[in-house]
């Protein structure tokens, strides 16, 4: 071989022929360009119109970038038939190990429990029910998916869209998945994080029919003080009680609280600010680019998708009418000192449903301020939907 | 009922576990169990918080009538730094708290002292 | 030629893998075809950029003819905050000026509201 | 034995002997002390010259740290005789497995992205044509290594020196790293921020030579404005065309475009931020650390490093003469509207070639700025070494 | 089974029986309780007392969360007899690979040589003699525990406490962990940071005991000025020599060493900025939590860990008492030019012990200022234990 | 003696690694060891410091009587600021090093320029 200098056209075509294979274009299926053009139309959607833009953008990247034909074995791996790994994986497969073993969703948890403020909540405990009643749409929502013929693991997954909480929503799907053949992680969570990106659009009309114009204007009292001591128990508390009936819900509702103990403590500033910068927002790249990466177009583009799809606005509009009523009642017992619009805060997506929730009362009245009345159900929703994806894992988690 | 929609219903998933496949009635039941559990858990907390809040209020009061008055105000530029003019301090401060509401960081922080350099 | 610069040449790499060993003629081909695959690949990244730099400006242009009176040039510093000499101002977009320059920290910012203490 | 309370003095000699086997004294090989050596001067160009010292100060400490006689084993971790490890690896085994699994590089890469202002190449897209032709000098300096004996994964390995770009050579000499059995890792990487800290020297004579006086002088006119909406078309559009032709260029061309869109988008300020300073800062000292950590005197000190070496040199020369060739070229057809001089700027080398392009240009009429004019093609090198290596790997990357 | 629309009230009783049975309620142990109170004692202390918050909160809230009944096959994971994993590992699980790989107490090492001045110590090498003495502690404790029947193994972790530095005692806890049945990492963390969160308790009644007051009253003249070249040079040297004397001390040395440098070189200020506080608060959160999550109250709460806070406390006294006496000793040698106050800071815990030397000496004379003499001892013990640990693990590490 | 505190001495540990059982004697000694071994390391460093030391200055001396008149003070504030009034200049530097006595981080900084908006 060596001697012979000369090469013929013959090993130069095989050479083109080799890198045209190699390339992309031979192996293009026209759902990958499908999803390219939905990776477009979501930037254009956390760009242009800033919808949950954080996330938003990682995961439509990653899919943009999986579906460029012939880049899936570079990028993610070469799988085989049943999608486990052959040899080294690649770079997002490796970012994806994080999804795979359910890390970085507590680990997000972290850094947001290190920026919120359980302090309304403390001031009015009751209003903790808003934030149980707000699973309503979880529970309806499992309940269709078994109806449509979704296994139970499936179900589940699709169910805690409901929760409106994007790190509970993919902890729960992922921890579910080997219960289940759906490859349902990308889906559930591009429905999660665009539905509370168009929260305001699902709202406002539920929150008008479900309110009288007299209980929209209803003025709620000023929240007492919470005393440092208090806040610094509570997420003790809460680990300790849920951690005691839910132990499945510990590693989310654990990490949120540590992040909030950290914070509130007050003694490792240090620590509680890479929990909530640096910390969250590496996570928050990986995590989005790997659940991006998952929406394959020849996986992605089935009717199941539709389905989801469909499932997940039911989840987010019982969840905000299961508020509201709640809400509704609650004014009802208390003679008239509760405003129900704060109901519809209850499905957590903070802090953008509680926004609305001043929005729509201002409407009404324009010196009705509701925020902080409704940060208390709103944060509530975040361990509302905790313990539902407590229960859910403990009944169909093995 | 649109149970049907899925061809098969394998036994078991491809990792190996266990699929488990509710009807319809069995769906409802866990559903409905599973509002009452999440109920439940919060009804609990609710309580807990509200009989500690209790407990810390009760405290407090008998504290705070000891100690009424104990407490004095503090300003957040200390004494010392009163040869700096009131205009600079606060062009000290509102430059951090700028760049704090600019970073989003929930750092709080206070101006300690004030170099003359 | 000094191709027999290394005693021996394996076939398969020590984890397994087949090595593969050119001629110096294979290796020029290989190094002008790789020469031409750049290019081509710059050539046509250049064509696309070139188009739809057209495309917007074409736009673009369109846009702004219709526009026009609508903008007016905004100060980083608001109305709001005119009790607050302007010498103190400059300070504290100064501080965190010097303070990005010297972190070469890429964030943007401005002075939305000076709070008065 | 527990009976025997005297010890005898023949024991404590066994201890003392066993503490003197287990120092590095007694495992020492002079070429672990020309590596320290090596190592010292490496840190003094990095902390005197201030040559590249982000990378050049962990990567001297990493040679530093592994060469201290018998320390490879606690450091590094017990290798068989073809270098895979026996149990657990020690503290920089395990750093290096982000260089092992290339996953270091387009991370950095992500953070370099989020730095880049890919504005003046949009502005003026055919100084991309410069961007292509500085690779010259990696495809000259693969030929060269096929003649000097090399096999062909090492020679693209070699070859890529000649990019100009650390991330890039380090993640094609590592994905190339089992198709030969030469062990390149830390040489390639030495040469290559060795010599882009030496890119003055290098580039300057060879300015000088190919363009004429005449040719320096040139004032090119303003560049047009881009706009938002053109700064954030493109990541995606190089992604996509350079993804399509060749899918293995898609690792460290997508990241570098996340990273410039994540910026470009401003929507997602958080995670450029961290992208650019924590999560790259971390990367880097881990990469710095454990690429250095390859440099063992016994494995370094062979002839083929000296090749290396030359050959990187070539690469660098050959690289900044092509640049310099299109641009004349550019000159002659554009009729002299284009300043031959922001070809070296070609290499990449991000901002330092472009900076010598503006200093050169300025000796010759003080009033001339070029630096805006270099920048264009000086970011089109990276996209252009990135297409060489994606060549390279689609070729010789199984 | 389809067919069956109706479902007994058997299934509804057998669903909540396994909900009860998941639940933590059933799996109660006393021990787990007394745990729990424990990790609140701890976290009053880091709270309230600000006893080296940073990793006594993390430890206490782990060692909080795996106590919680039920929780640890959740946030652990399952593991059999042994203490080997079954299947995935949980959050905490996998956070624990950096403690099990030794991989996190060196990288906090980085961070804090990036924040430490050696140049105390420089001016007055001297004073480095008193953080060997200081090891005196580490030594005896070991006899000591030796005597309390423990192997050796566990005796060398037990004395290490003496060396009053967090991140050497878990680095030679875990690195010996094979070598011993027992299970001491957590009580040994704890045991440490606790009593260097004592130290002026422990300290101050014997710094008394041991010195004269007329002692107490030397002052001591100021230290020169350390050239930059001197602080650039130090940190290689003292990796260099302790290096070839005992290479296992390496991976804590030398990165303690490599952040130094990369302060004190002033051109990777990026990189030091990162290592001491990004990356260095990341893996304080991630090391304190799955350090605590060790201390699982079956596994706690033993004979043995009352041997070891015992055996802790007498480390902690024996080491302020070996510098107490070379600082005396050296204050005869020079003629009384020497304050042996500055003995006790030779224990490490930086840079506490350092502030209680001054605390002392002004309590005899308030314009005596001892605190830069002081930060030489200091700094040194940190040099003097990682010795002491690299000779453990020489000896006892297999 | 309390050496049989612990019911049974086994040979291995559950991972399959041999555990070393001492006697007293033997443990004095490994710490005796152990002590020395440790002076004897911090002796050689010591030795080294103050040999480099000795060799730094030296040089120094001999560099430094050299350049002795080519440095000038330099202030932190450059002279081209000079239109800022030196109390903006004060409430600068103090708001930075405000900033990172807070958060404790041990960059350096300068104040580089002053720029007016
Ligand atoms: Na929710
Ligand atoms: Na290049
Ligand atoms: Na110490």
């Amino acid at each position: 071989m060596q001697a012979n200098l000369l090469i013929s056209f013959q090993q130069i075509g095989d050479m083109f022929k080799n890198l045209w294979e190699s390339s992309g274009l031979v192996a293009s299926d026209w759902r990958n360009y499908v999803m390219i053009a939905v990776s477009f139309v979501l930037m254009y959607l956390a760009i242009v119109k800033k919808f949950e833009p954080l996330l938003l953008l990682p995961i439509a990247f990653g899919m943009f970038i999986i579906n460029i034909p012939g880049a899936k074995d570079v990028v993610w791996g070469t799988t085989d038939a049943e999608g486990h790994f052959v040899g080294d994986r690649g770079l997002l497969g490796y970012l994806y190990f994080g999804v795979e073993k359910v890390i970085y969703p507590p680990l997000i948890f972290l850094g947001i429990g290190a920026m919120t403020d359980f302090g309304p909540l403390i001031a009015n405990p009751k209003s903790m029910l808003i934030g149980a009643a707000a699973q309503l749409g979880v529970f309806i929502t499992f309940a269709g998916a078994i109806l449509l013929g979704f296994d139970a693991a499936a179900a589940a997954s699709i169910g805690i869209i409901g929760g409106a909480d994007g790190p509970t929503a993919i902890y729960l799907t992922q921890a579910l998945s080997k219960f289940t053949n759906e490859d349902l992680l990308s889906t559930i969570a591009i429905a999660a994080y665009s539905y509370m990106a168009l929260i305001p659009i699902i709202q406002k009309p539920l929150m008008k029919l479900c309110t009288t114009k007299k209980e929209r204007a209803i003025k709620m009292k000023q929240l007492r003080e919470v005393s440092k001591i208090e806040k610094i128990i509570f997420p003790l508390l809460v680990t300790l009680i849920v951690g005691l009936l839910l132990p499945d819900a510990i590693p989310l509702l654990g990490m949120l609280m540590l992040g909030n103990l950290m914070k509130e403590s007050g003694v490792v500033d240090r620590l509680s600010s890479q929990a909530q910068n640096g910390l969250m927002n590496t996570i928050t790249i990986f995590l989005g680019l790997s659940v991006g990466c998952k929406a394959l177009g020849t996986n992605f583009l089935q009717l199941q998708t539709l389905y989801i799809i469909m499932l997940g606005l039911v989840a987010f509009c019982f969840g905000t009418i299961g508020g509201l009523l709640m809400a509704k009642l609650m004014n009802k017992l208390s003679g008239g000192k509760i405003n129900p619009l704060i109901g519809s805060a209850g499905v957590s997506a903070v802090p953008m449903a509680a926004r609305i929730s001043e929005d729509v009362g201002r409407e009404s009245d324009p010196s009705n301020h509701l925020l902080m009345h409704a940060m208390g159900p709103n944060v509530a929703g975040v361990i509302g939907s905790a313990v539902a994806a407590g229960f859910l894992l403990a009944c169909f988690g093995g | 009922m649109l149970a049907n929609l899925l061809a098969s219903r394998p036994e078991t998933s491809t990792d190996g576990y266990d699929i488990t496949w509710l009807t319809l009635p069995e769906g409802l039941i866990y559903a409905l169990i599973g509002f009452i559990v999440t109920f439940l858990g919060i009804v609990i907390l609710i309580f807990c918080v509200w009989i500690y809040g209790k407990i810390i209020k009760g405290v407090r009061e008998k504290s705070v009538s000891k100690k009424k008055s104990a407490s004095v105000p503090q300003t957040v530029v200390s004494e010392s730094d009163s040869d700096v003019p009131v205009e600079v301090r606060l062009a000290i401060i509102a430059a951090i708290a700028a760049y704090y509401e600019n970073e989003k960081s929930s750092c709080e922080f206070k101006v300690k002292r004030i170099k003359r350099l």
